[in-house]
């Protein structure tokens, strides 16, 4: 998979397939190879979003660490 | 008016004295014996000996005042009482200047001479006479000084009443009699003031008795208007208690220097009844000199009041607006506080929102994420499929419909191929000939028009399998195929 | 019979020997030889449609014969 | 204190005070200063109240040395 | 069969094809072997079609076997 | 604490900064410092008013001293 | 942490953070920086706060403290 793909890119790509498909205006030919590549996209994107999501808990989970002792201190 | 004539008879023999005396009281006495007169005059030259009462009546041209009668009159004893009781009802003390109606005797003495006896005095008369003279000086009063002194409302207004008091009295000129009973009254009562107030007092001693129409007193007015700088207010007062004689009071050059006096004047003249033109003309009056000094104290005490009313005032006020300014510095101190208290908590309650804000809507962006990939993810897979499906039929209905058409297509060709065999089949001469068609030739030709035979030629026919050779014999016009096709 | 003969040809020969029979410009002369001709030709053209019609039923029964694979594979 | 001043200033003067400080316009600043003038000015008027000019004393005294003589005329 | 045809390809020429014979534009001379490219042309494109279809069905037999474990992880 | 401040222009000051923290128009960046400078302003204030005070009540009590003098003598 | 930011910036910062988020004008690519970001300005700003309370409430008490020496004095 591209290095440099970002979440945007990628989504922005899978969008566009995803359009060819529905128009059918993706040829037969490369239909396969379309829905290989939007798999792959996809499967990118719910990497990335799963790593953010862990990331955001973890920072979300440091927050509320700090919140109570806010309230007694 | 009554006036008494003398007749003196003459004789041959001199007489003594006494016979002429005796003959002059005979006389008299037939004439005026136990008779008695009511006469009107004034009063002048009063004075009292041993218990009578003596005095001229005198009679003035009322215009010009030029004397036209005077006469002896006495009072004895037994007549005391008239005076009394006229003194008591008029407020008036019997004396000079005083108009009278008196009921009188004439009676001759040889030693005294003639004089009238009185023996009644009518009070009201002279009541009504001292008004009507004050009528008339407060009439001239009014006219002569109409910048001084105006009668408006029923009531005397004058220059003197327009002036302002001193906020505190102390210098004070006072006009009066310097054995007046009243002038000692209104000094103790001034210097034994209960408030301690200290007054500087100046007299101006005058006469209050037969002071002929009060010009002493206006003279010490006079002394004191060249030193009006040097006094808060000028004083009259008069003795209380023994009958004194008030015509002074009532006269008009008094009255008018008082209404036009710069000074305020104050009057304590003491008099029982009527109050004098003095008075109406001064800044104010009061019965007794006594209440003039009370009068006095009190001005003067009403100033220390308002002075220690202020002095109060400013006490209460400074503690109250301290307390005030206390008051609002504590509510804006604990303002402070509150206020603080507020920001801080409003603060961290922001700050708890978005913070909670940011927690949620980054797990609701990063969970829309999940839920456009899984649309898109959908789409994805059932899309294709139905797409070669579709695909599957179109090429399907190819592998039909080509083979269908293209042999339907062979069919209609075999038709058409059919069709031709027919017509052939129709067409071929042998099926004409069988039919009774024949074919003529001449010289080898099939002919087909009649035009080049002639008689004679040859002709071959052809009908059916055989062939027929024949010559002309005629030529004629057919009348035509009796079944015309 | 002319081996470069195409059944297109043939039946158009065929055609324009109908027109003018049935136009009456053939003589009898060469009635009879046009009629030969003319049977030659629809002999021709039978044989071509018939070969054809072979043909295409050899194919068809070739893709029926694949048809049912499709459906079970 | 002011050798000029007269009962009415001074009067006038404290009743200004005083009502200055009834309407709050004064300032605490000068609040005890004004309180301290307004002192003066009592003190003052109280003393004028009760003292008698030497000048015309003398006076007085004239007039008491003939006084007796009234009262026991 | 011509390595370099497509689906598409392939398709347009079999439309083509269809609406010759329809038309009855084709020569007899030349329909069988019109047929005959039919057939061979349908024979191409289900091919490509069952094998794209494989494909697209493997991919999303894989998509589907991942999906689970996104809303487990 | 500045040495030309009069209660008047302290109390300004302070009755700003109230109303300022009032209005909530105080950042939590200067509340502090806000709140410090109003603190030294009551103080000011406070004291000014308790040395007016003072000096007033001492300005009454010479002045009562002095009065019962006049009423007795 | 910058040593320059206010309570004041910072609390601008994350408002609009929070705003960018909320309307999903954020990516996800920067999703987590920007929720970290937040959290770092969201400790900054309780810390700021609670430090200017403890200032505070150390004046008030301050304050307090003199309060009963005016009632008594």
């Amino acid at each position: 998979m591209a290095t440099k793909m970002t979440y945007e890119s990628a989504f922005a790509e899978l969008k566009e397939i995803s359009e060819e498909i529905e128009n059918e205006s993706v040829s037969v030919d490369v239909l396969a190879a379309k829905v290989k590549r939007a798999s792959e996209l996809i499967e990118f994107c719910k990497t990335r979003l799963r790593s953010a999501e862990k990331e955001i808990n973890q920072i979300i989970k440091g927050m509320d660490s700090k919140q109570p002792s806010d309230n007694e201190g | 008016m009554l006036i008494l004539a003398l007749k003196i008879t003459m004789s041959e023999q001199p007489l003594s004295l006494s016979q002429l005396t005796g003959m002059i009281k005979a006389s008299l006495r037939d004439r005026f014996g136990g008779q008695y007169y009511y006469v009107v005059a004034e009063v002048s030259n009063f004075s009292a000996r041993k218990g009578v009462q003596y005095m001229q009546l005198i009679e003035k041209e009322e215009e010009s005042g030029k004397l036209m009668a005077e006469i002896s009159a006495m009072i004895f004893q037994d007549g005391i009482h008239e005076i009394e009781e006229f003194e008591k009802i008029t407020g008036q003390a019997f004396g000079n200047g005083i108009k009278v109606l008196v009921q009188v005797s004439v009676v001759f003495h040889e030693v005294y001479g003639l004089k009238l006896t009185i023996h009644r005095i009518d009070p009201s008369f002279t009541i009504g006479e001292l008004r009507r003279q004050r009528e008339i000086t407060l009439r001239r009063l009014c006219e002569e000084n109409p910048d001084a002194v105006k009668f408006l409302h029923n009531r005397y207004y004058t220059r003197n009443q327009t002036l302002v008091l001193p906020a505190v009295i102390s210098r004070i000129a006072i006009v009066s009699s310097e054995f007046s009973a009243g002038l000692q009254d209104f000094v103790h009562t001034l210097e034994n003031n209960p408030f301690g107030y200290r007054f500087s007092m100046q007299l101006f001693s005058t006469k209050v008795q037969n002071d002929d129409q009060g010009r002493q007193t206006v003279e010490r007015f006079i002394e004191i208007y060249h030193r009006k700088d040097e006094f808060d207010i000028v004083v009259l007062v008069r003795g209380g208690g023994s009958q004194t004689d008030l015509l002074m009071f009532d006269a008009y050059p008094l009255a008018r220097a008082i209404a036009r006096f710069p000074i305020p004047v104050f009057c304590g003249l003491g008099h029982l009844k009527d109050i004098s033109v003095a008075d109406l003309m001064a800044h104010s009056s009061e019965k007794t000199p006594t209440r003039v000094a009370e009068k006095i104290i009190e001005h003067n005490r009403s100033f220390e009041q308002a002075v220690l009313e202020l002095r109060n005032s400013i006490i209460i006020k400074a503690q109250q607006f301290l307390s005030e300014q206390k008051e609002e510095l504590s509510v804006l101190s604990s303002g402070v506080t509150s206020g603080c208290n507020l920001i801080l908590a409003e603060s961290r309650d922001v700050l708890f929102r978005l913070s909670s804000l940011v927690s949620k809507n980054s797990h609701s962006a990063i969970s829309r994420q999940y839920t456009l990939l899984s649309a898109a993810a959908g789409r994805m897979a059932a899309k294709p499929l139905i797409r070669i499906e579709r695909e599957l039929n179109a090429i399907g209905n190819f592998s039909k419909g080509i083979p269908a058409e293209s042999l339907k297509f062979l069919k209609q060709q075999k038709g058409l191929t059919e069709h031709y065999v027919t017509v052939f089949k129709l067409l071929s001469p042998e099926r004409t000939l069988s039919r009774g068609f024949a074919l003529v030739r001449k010289g080898g030709k099939i002919i087909t028009d009649a035009a080049g035979v002639r008689k004679g030629d040859e002709l071959d026919i052809l009908l059916g399998k055989d062939l027929i050779q024949t010559k002309v014999s005629n030529k004629s016009k057919s009348d035509g195929y009796k079944n015309d096709l």
